[in-house]
């Protein structure tokens, strides 16, 4: 017995994971999980949490589980990266070694990528999609549930690894044969690729359930050309979802084939090829990014038309621009590895393509400019970071459009000028767009509207340390500094911009602090919103209570044009003068459901056992996703009824419903 | 088991001006596009066989040839028993499948141009 | 459900797609079978890159056996006819015949698996495992997620055809059918392919 | 007005980021090494880089100009004189110009980058190269003249004045082969043998490193080039063939280890370390067979 604890404690905890920051990391979760454990226990939340939560089937609960876990996530990042910054500050200084930053730049990344800014654009999704597009749900609200329980079980799976047994350590690109056994024999990169299928597989349902919600659940006289400009971001989004992520699945498993099972594929001998792991990556990798930033250009195009108080300029070619980056997505990949020798022929071609992608961009830009041009701009916290996305994304693509630049690309990739460009248009374009989404909708989340000036304190941190972090690490780049190195020796002249930028991540980080404080602020005093229109907004979510209630809308609306709300106040003609008793029927709602919960779970353990090579704990895992599924399939009971006199009395209370 | 009698309810239950939403039963008689697909599939398949095991063509031609036997097996397949152009949306069915079989094709031929393009400092 | 949103068809349609929820559910299954689509795009791509990668291993010429492999395309393209029949049934509302036509399928399928599994066998048992070389880790990671494929199709089928039973043709279980259906057909296709680009093709010179 | 300042305080902020671009840029010293290149490759790369620079600053420029403009002039506040059109939402040449404009700005930039892309995959015709066989292993560079049938670690020898042809190739994970004074990089991969060509026009010492992430020690992958005149260069050939030892096919087993050595030199070096195409790629010297042979797998830490 003490034998077999001995060989649980080593492989679980070994050797090289035992430093001070990730024991310090171990005691910080234990005191954490403790903490919640002690609090759901006292207040006998236990059932609560069950029953209304982790069971829901509720678009909007999802989205806020989705937001929770982003927040969490991007505290989780961002921790990371302030330790990556804090390493570079000066040369040969390093308070972490070479092992941990190797594999803090690798969780920082694929945490903010995967973690971070999936769940932060899921969460929007869920929010605002079916209430903008006039509907009681999405398409497949248990779908929509199993969807976030793979996500939170994959990020879950993903976080553990850097206290049970070691993170994985090859960058968020997980490149061959580095990944391989040969490498890296720890659980690390197996942690890294089961945790991305589970998510992956989660991100693709999310993907076909939103492309058909907004196919098939639209409001009666909603046509695709009256569609609110958030929609037919997500519209393409989900498009982008559903062709990028099955590549990403391929090269994950494969790697996990090579590893686990002895397969050849991207091994160093017997005719494996590392770059064919590189194509494919890439064939996800890039529409990803752009997974990213449409979400966000859609929130900018809500957001900008709201606090200029005028419609949105150039709806169809807004909508042209949507599309066509979306196909162009799929056009562009080798510019991630000019440098694979792939020929000039290649290389010419995939530069081109890359560089048509800034047409339709700067559509969008301009249109936005334009949008504002003739309105009345109210400068919200929603609208700063409008605002300051304009100028910090068009710097960001500029020297993206440099990269694209076949022989430019040869010298700069790889370098910090990389780096740069990537936080540039990641932080400057996805960030700025989801934390402006966020104050923008969270009166509709919540309830309750966000302190403005507080958000401005910490908009302006966020903001200026934006700058000051990452402008230096373009001139990095020139100088030759590439990037992934723990440390640096003097001598190079990379010392003082590196220190500057430390400064700047630090600064973020004070934005950071600043935002949770905000937000934990407004919980307690922050002004409720009693009209649902804070903003005085233009799309239908606003013609809803703040939070809608379960139902949506008690009687689905006939849209007439784009801005259909807007088109309602205008004519002194809202949704709320003229509901009816009789106009309120009995409703079929989706009934809660543990199945998704444990289906997550299932994939989860499975996942652990097959990171460490347990292969009972993995069959077991196994097991519990075919029960899952089994019991998915013989379910008929999945439906409940919410009477209409339930839905009249909500209704009236909030004075929606004529006497 | 009761033959069916469950749709009854059913029927009646169109709401008034969705009546197109009135399940349509095929007649009953014999599935004659069903046979016939399968002995097309049968003859397009048998015929991408000997055309390999007698060498009939050119290597180069002989692959044209055969993958293009392959993708009429599988718009036969598509539209013959996958009934593609029936249901409601079918534009929302044909777009995101054509979509797919571009992209796949699209996918898997940069993938050999990229990889397997010989490169060199001449 | 409400008014949906797309034009609607002006004559009858299918059964199946007769109730609204239900019908989109059949929407949602098209865009799966797109994503499944990508999937196998991916793997013919490793396939086809690493075709040439045979290292100190056999190269597809050698291994081949047309054999066995005709028997499982005229398994599989039989068992496509006959869930194609089993649809029929269902339009024409003939629950019995559906149950018949739907287990056909299911034997036909599991010949089809059998057969796969005893021709690999047989290549392992000549030592070519998929460690040995880049292009068997590709012929058998391709070929073996069909087989995978087909395999939980059968699961599936084994749950459709208890449903079918207990429930008989109801708007639920005819979706559940003809979703079925899509996806076998669609694994029919994807042999096609497999069949044409890996084994035949692999004979060519 | 809260509103107006913070505003005026972005265009503040904005024209300071703006400065601080210039003086770093004009008081650059000599590390900025992408901008000092000290060959034909470098240069053309510089150029381009330079020329796309100028193209984008334009872009910006005018963003920066016009988003100005709306922001001051369209803010909601009582008595603003400037015309207010809630309902103006399309224009249709206005819309037609901004697809045209960078769709020109593009095609000027996009001319010169397929011709520099097609120009450097072409060695300069008149001279003959100077091949070096470049293997990158954990964590150092194996160099292998396959002419002058020397090999060193972690440093190298060239002519100035003289095309010098890479022949990339990996026995470890993937490394990017970068010397950035000299142009730019190319990966080394195992599998594959890939070219790249380089020329010093000055003589000089240029440091190169690695670009692409490589496990533990990968900071360490600093290697030297020393760019000589000719004869020197073929001297220094003359003077390792003379003096260093020979590389054994041990002594390449040797540097295979997880680890970091100095700068070495050999006098010859054995064929089997240089992959053959046959059957796609194998090695019969290194890592690729003799996976027995992988030293201490856990090297990684
Ligand atoms: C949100 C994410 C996002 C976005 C939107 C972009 C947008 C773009 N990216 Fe970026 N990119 C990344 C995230 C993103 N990128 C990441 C994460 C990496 C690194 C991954 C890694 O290796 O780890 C990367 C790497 C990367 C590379 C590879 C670098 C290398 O490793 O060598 C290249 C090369 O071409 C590139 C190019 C571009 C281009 C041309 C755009 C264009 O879409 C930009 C278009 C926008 C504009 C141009 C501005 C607005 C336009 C106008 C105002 C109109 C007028 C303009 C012109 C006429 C030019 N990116
Ligand atoms: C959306 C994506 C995203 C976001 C938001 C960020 C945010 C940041 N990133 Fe990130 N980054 C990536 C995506 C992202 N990054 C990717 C994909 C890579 C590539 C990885 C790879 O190479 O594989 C990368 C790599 C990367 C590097 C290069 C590492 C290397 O190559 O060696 C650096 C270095 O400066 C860096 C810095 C930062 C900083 C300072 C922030 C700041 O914005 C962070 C701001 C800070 C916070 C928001 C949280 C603050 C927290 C606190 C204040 C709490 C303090 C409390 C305690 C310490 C207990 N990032
Ligand atoms: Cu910069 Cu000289
Ligand atoms: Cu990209």
């Amino acid at each position: 017995m003490p034998a077999f604890l001995l060989y649980l404690v080593h492989t679980l905890f070994p050797p090289d994971t035992r430093q001070p920051t990730e024991l310090g990391a171990d005691f910080m979760i234990l005191v954490t999980g403790i903490g919640i454990v002690f609090i759901l226990t006292r207040y006998q939340k236990w059932r609560w949490l069950w029953r209304e939560w982790l069971t829901t089937v509720d678009h909007k609960r999802i989205a806020i589980m989705y937001l929770i876990a982003a927040i969490a996530m991007l505290f989780r990042g961002g921790v990371d990266a302030l330790m990556l910054r804090t390493n570079l500050a000066l040369p040969n200084v390093r308070p972490i070694g070479a092992l941990e930053y190797n594999e803090v730049f690798t969780t920082h990344g694929t945490i903010m990528i995967f973690f971070m800014a999936m769940p932060f654009i899921f969460a929007l999704f869920n929010a605002v999609i079916p209430l903008q597009i006039g509907s009681r749900d999405v398409a497949f609200p248990r779908l929509n549930a199993m969807s976030y329980w793979l996500f939170a079980f994959g990020a879950i799976l993903f976080n553990i690894s850097f206290v049970i047994g070691g993170s994985p350590n090859a960058g968020w690109t997980g490149y061959p044969p580095l990944t391989e056994v040969a490498f890296n024999p720890g659980p690390g990169e197996s942690y890294y690729f089961l945790s991305l299928l589970i998510a992956g597989i989660g991100t693709t349902i999310t993907g076909i359930n939103f492309l058909v919600t907004i196919i098939r659940m639209r409001a009666p006289g909603m046509t695709l050309m009256r569609m609110p400009m958030f929609v037919w971001s997500v519209l393409t989004t989900s498009a982008l979802i559903i062709f990028a992520f099955p590549p990403l699945t391929v090269a994950l498993a494969l790697s996990l084939l090579d590893r686990t099972f002895g397969s050849s594929f991207f091994t160093l001998g017997h005719g494996g090829m590392p770059m064919m792991y590189v194509n494919l990556f890439w064939l996800f990798g890039h529409p990803e990014v752009y997974i990213v930033i449409l979400p966000a250009f859609g929130i900018f195009s809500e957001v900008v038309p709201t606090f200029s108080k005028k419609r949105l300029f150039g709806y169809t070619t807004m909508v042209i621009s949507l599309v066509s980056i979306m196909f162009l997505a799929y056009g562009t990949w080798v510019h991630h590895f000019f440098t694979m020798g792939a020929g000039p022929t290649v290389n010419a071609f995939f530069g081109l393509s890359t560089m048509l992608i800034a047409i339709p961009t700067g559509v969008k830009i301009f249109n936005w400019i334009f949008t504002m041009w003739g309105g009345r701009i109210r400068i919200t916290v929603a609208m700063l970071y409008q605002m300051a996305f304009i100028p910090t994304f068009v710097v960001g693509g500029a020297t993206g459009i440099m990269l694209s630049v076949v022989p430019a690309d040869y010298q700069l990739h790889n370098s910090y000028w990389v780096v740069a460009h990537f936080h540039n248009v990641l932080i400057g374009g996805t960030v700025f767009g989801l934390l402006s989404g966020l104050y923008y909708w969270w009166p509709k989340m919540f309830g309750f509207i966000l302190n403005e000036r507080q958000g401005k304190v910490a908009f302006w941190l966020f903001v200026i340390g934006f700058w000051v972090t990452f402008l230096p690490q373009y001139l990095l780049g020139l100088e030759g500094m590439t990037r992934r190195m723990y440390t640096y020796p003097f001598g190079f002249g990379w010392h003082e911009l590196n220190l500057i930028s430390t400064l700047g991540a630090f600064i973020m980080g004070a934005g950071f602090l600043a935002l949770v404080y905000n937000i934990v602020w407004s919980l307690r005093y922050g002004e409720r919103d009693l009209t649902g229109d804070p903003w005085n907004g233009r799309t239908l979510e606003w013609s809803l209570p703040s939070p809608a209630p379960e139902y949506n809308f008690a009687r689905i609306p006939v849209v007439h044009g784009v801005d259909e709300f807007w088109a309602m106040k205008e004519s002194g003609d809202t949704l709320a003068n003229h509901l009816r008793p009789q106009d309120v029927k009995t409703l079929e709602l989706p009934k809660n459901t543990g199945m998704p919960f444990m289906l997550g779970l299932s994939f989860f353990v499975g996942g652990f056992g097959m990171t460490f090579l347990w292969w009972p704990i993995a069959i077991f895992g196994g097991l519990g996703v075919v029960a899952c599924l089994l019991y998915a399939a013989f379910d008929y009971n999945d439906k409940k009824h919410l009477p209409a006199d339930v839905i009249r009395h909500t209704e009236r209370s909030w004075g929606r419903l004529q006497a | 088991m009761s033959e069916g009698m469950s749709e009854h309810s059913e029927i009646e239950a169109v709401e008034p001006g969705l009546e197109f939403l009135r399940p349509k039963f095929e007649v009953e008689g014999f599935p004659w596009a069903q046979v016939m697909g399968y002995v097309f599939s049968l003859l397009l398949t048998f015929a991408a066989l000997l055309l390999v095991v007698y060498h009939a063509m050119p290597p180069i031609l002989l692959l044209a040839v055969i993958l293009a036997l392959a993708l009429g097996q599988a718009g036969l397949q598509l539209g013959v028993f996958m009934h593609l152009r029936e249901g409601r949306g079918t534009a929302w069915q044909l777009l995101p499948l054509g979509l797919a079989f571009f992209i796949a094709f699209a996918l898997i031929g940069t993938s050999i141009w990229i990889m397997l393009f010989k490169t060199g400092v001449s | 459900m409400s008014t949906p949103a797309v034009s609607e068809p002006r004559q009858p349609i299918p059964v199946e797609f007769a109730d609204e929820e239900e019908s989109i559910k059949i929407t949602g299954f098209w865009m799966f079978l797109v994503t499944d689509m990508i999937i196998f795009a991916s793997l013919f791509a490793v396939y086809a890159v690493y075709r040439s990668r045979t290292a100190l291993g056999p190269t597809p010429q050698q291994l081949f056996h047309l054999g066995p492999t005709v028997l499982e395309t005229l398994l599989l393209l039989t068992s496509s006819f006959t869930i194609g029949i089993a649809v029929w049934a269902m339009r024409s509302n003939r629950p019995r015949l559906v149950l018949g036509w739907l287990i056909a399928t299911m034997a036909l399928g599991a010949g089809f698996v059998i057969t796969e599994i005893s021709d690999f066998v047989a290549y392992t048992s000549h030592g070519a495992t998929w460690h040995v070389s880049g292009f068997l880790s590709g012929f058998y990671v391709l070929v073996g997620t069909h087989g995978a494929h087909v395999t939980f199709g059968i699961m599936w089928a084994i749950t459709l055809l208890l449903q079918l039973r207990r429930r008989g043709l109801t708007p639920i279980t005819r979706r559940k059918l003809f979703t079925f259906s899509l996806y076998w057909h669609f694994l029919d296709i994807v042999w096609i392919f497999i069949f044409t680009f890996v084994y035949l093709s692999g004979k060519i010179a | 007005m809260q509103r107006v300042r913070s505003s005026r305080r972005a265009l503040r902020m904005l024209a300071l980021a703006a400065l601080g671009i210039g003086l770093l840029v004009s008081g650059c010293g000599p590390q900025y090494v992408l901008l000092h290149p000290k060959g034909p490759v470098g240069l053309s790369e510089l150029h381009l880089m330079e020329f796309a620079a100028i193209a984008m600053a334009v872009i910006i420029l005018v963003v920066f100009v016009l988003f100005g403009i709306a922001v001051v002039r369209f803010r909601d506040y009582p008595g603003n004189p400037n015309p207010y059109t809630p309902h103006w939402h399309s224009h249709k040449w206005l819309e037609t110009l901004w697809f045209i404009i960078p769709a020109v700005i593009l095609a000027v930039i996009a001319v010169p980058t397929v011709n520099v892309t097609y120009a450097l995959a072409k060695l300069p015709p008149t001279k003959d190269p100077v091949v070096i066989n470049v293997t990158s292993l954990n964590w150092k560079w194996l160099f292998e003249y396959p002419n002058q049938k020397v090999a060193t670690v972690n440093y190298l020898y060239i002519p100035v004045g003289k095309p010098v042809l890479f022949h990339l190739t990996a026995d470890s994970p993937m490394n990017t082969f970068w010397v950035p004074s000299l142009g730019g990089m190319e990966y080394t991969m195992p599998g594959r043998v890939l070219p790249l060509w380089l020329e010093a026009s000055k003589p000089g010492v240029y440091w190169g490193h690695s670009g692409q992430f490589s496990g533990i020690d990968f900071e360490k992958m600093f290697f030297h080039v020393h760019a000589v005149t000719e004869s020197k260069f073929t001297a220094w050939t003359h003077r390792l063939r003379s003096s260093a030892p020979p590389m054994t096919l041990a002594a390449y087993h040797q540097l295979l280890r997880f680890n970091t050595v100095g700068s070495e030199s050999y006098s010859s070096f054995p064929a089997s370390t240089w992959p053959s195409v046959s059957h796609g790629f194998t090695l019969s010297g290194g890592m690729y067979l003799l996976k027995s042979n992988n030293p201490n797998p856990t090297a990684q830490h």
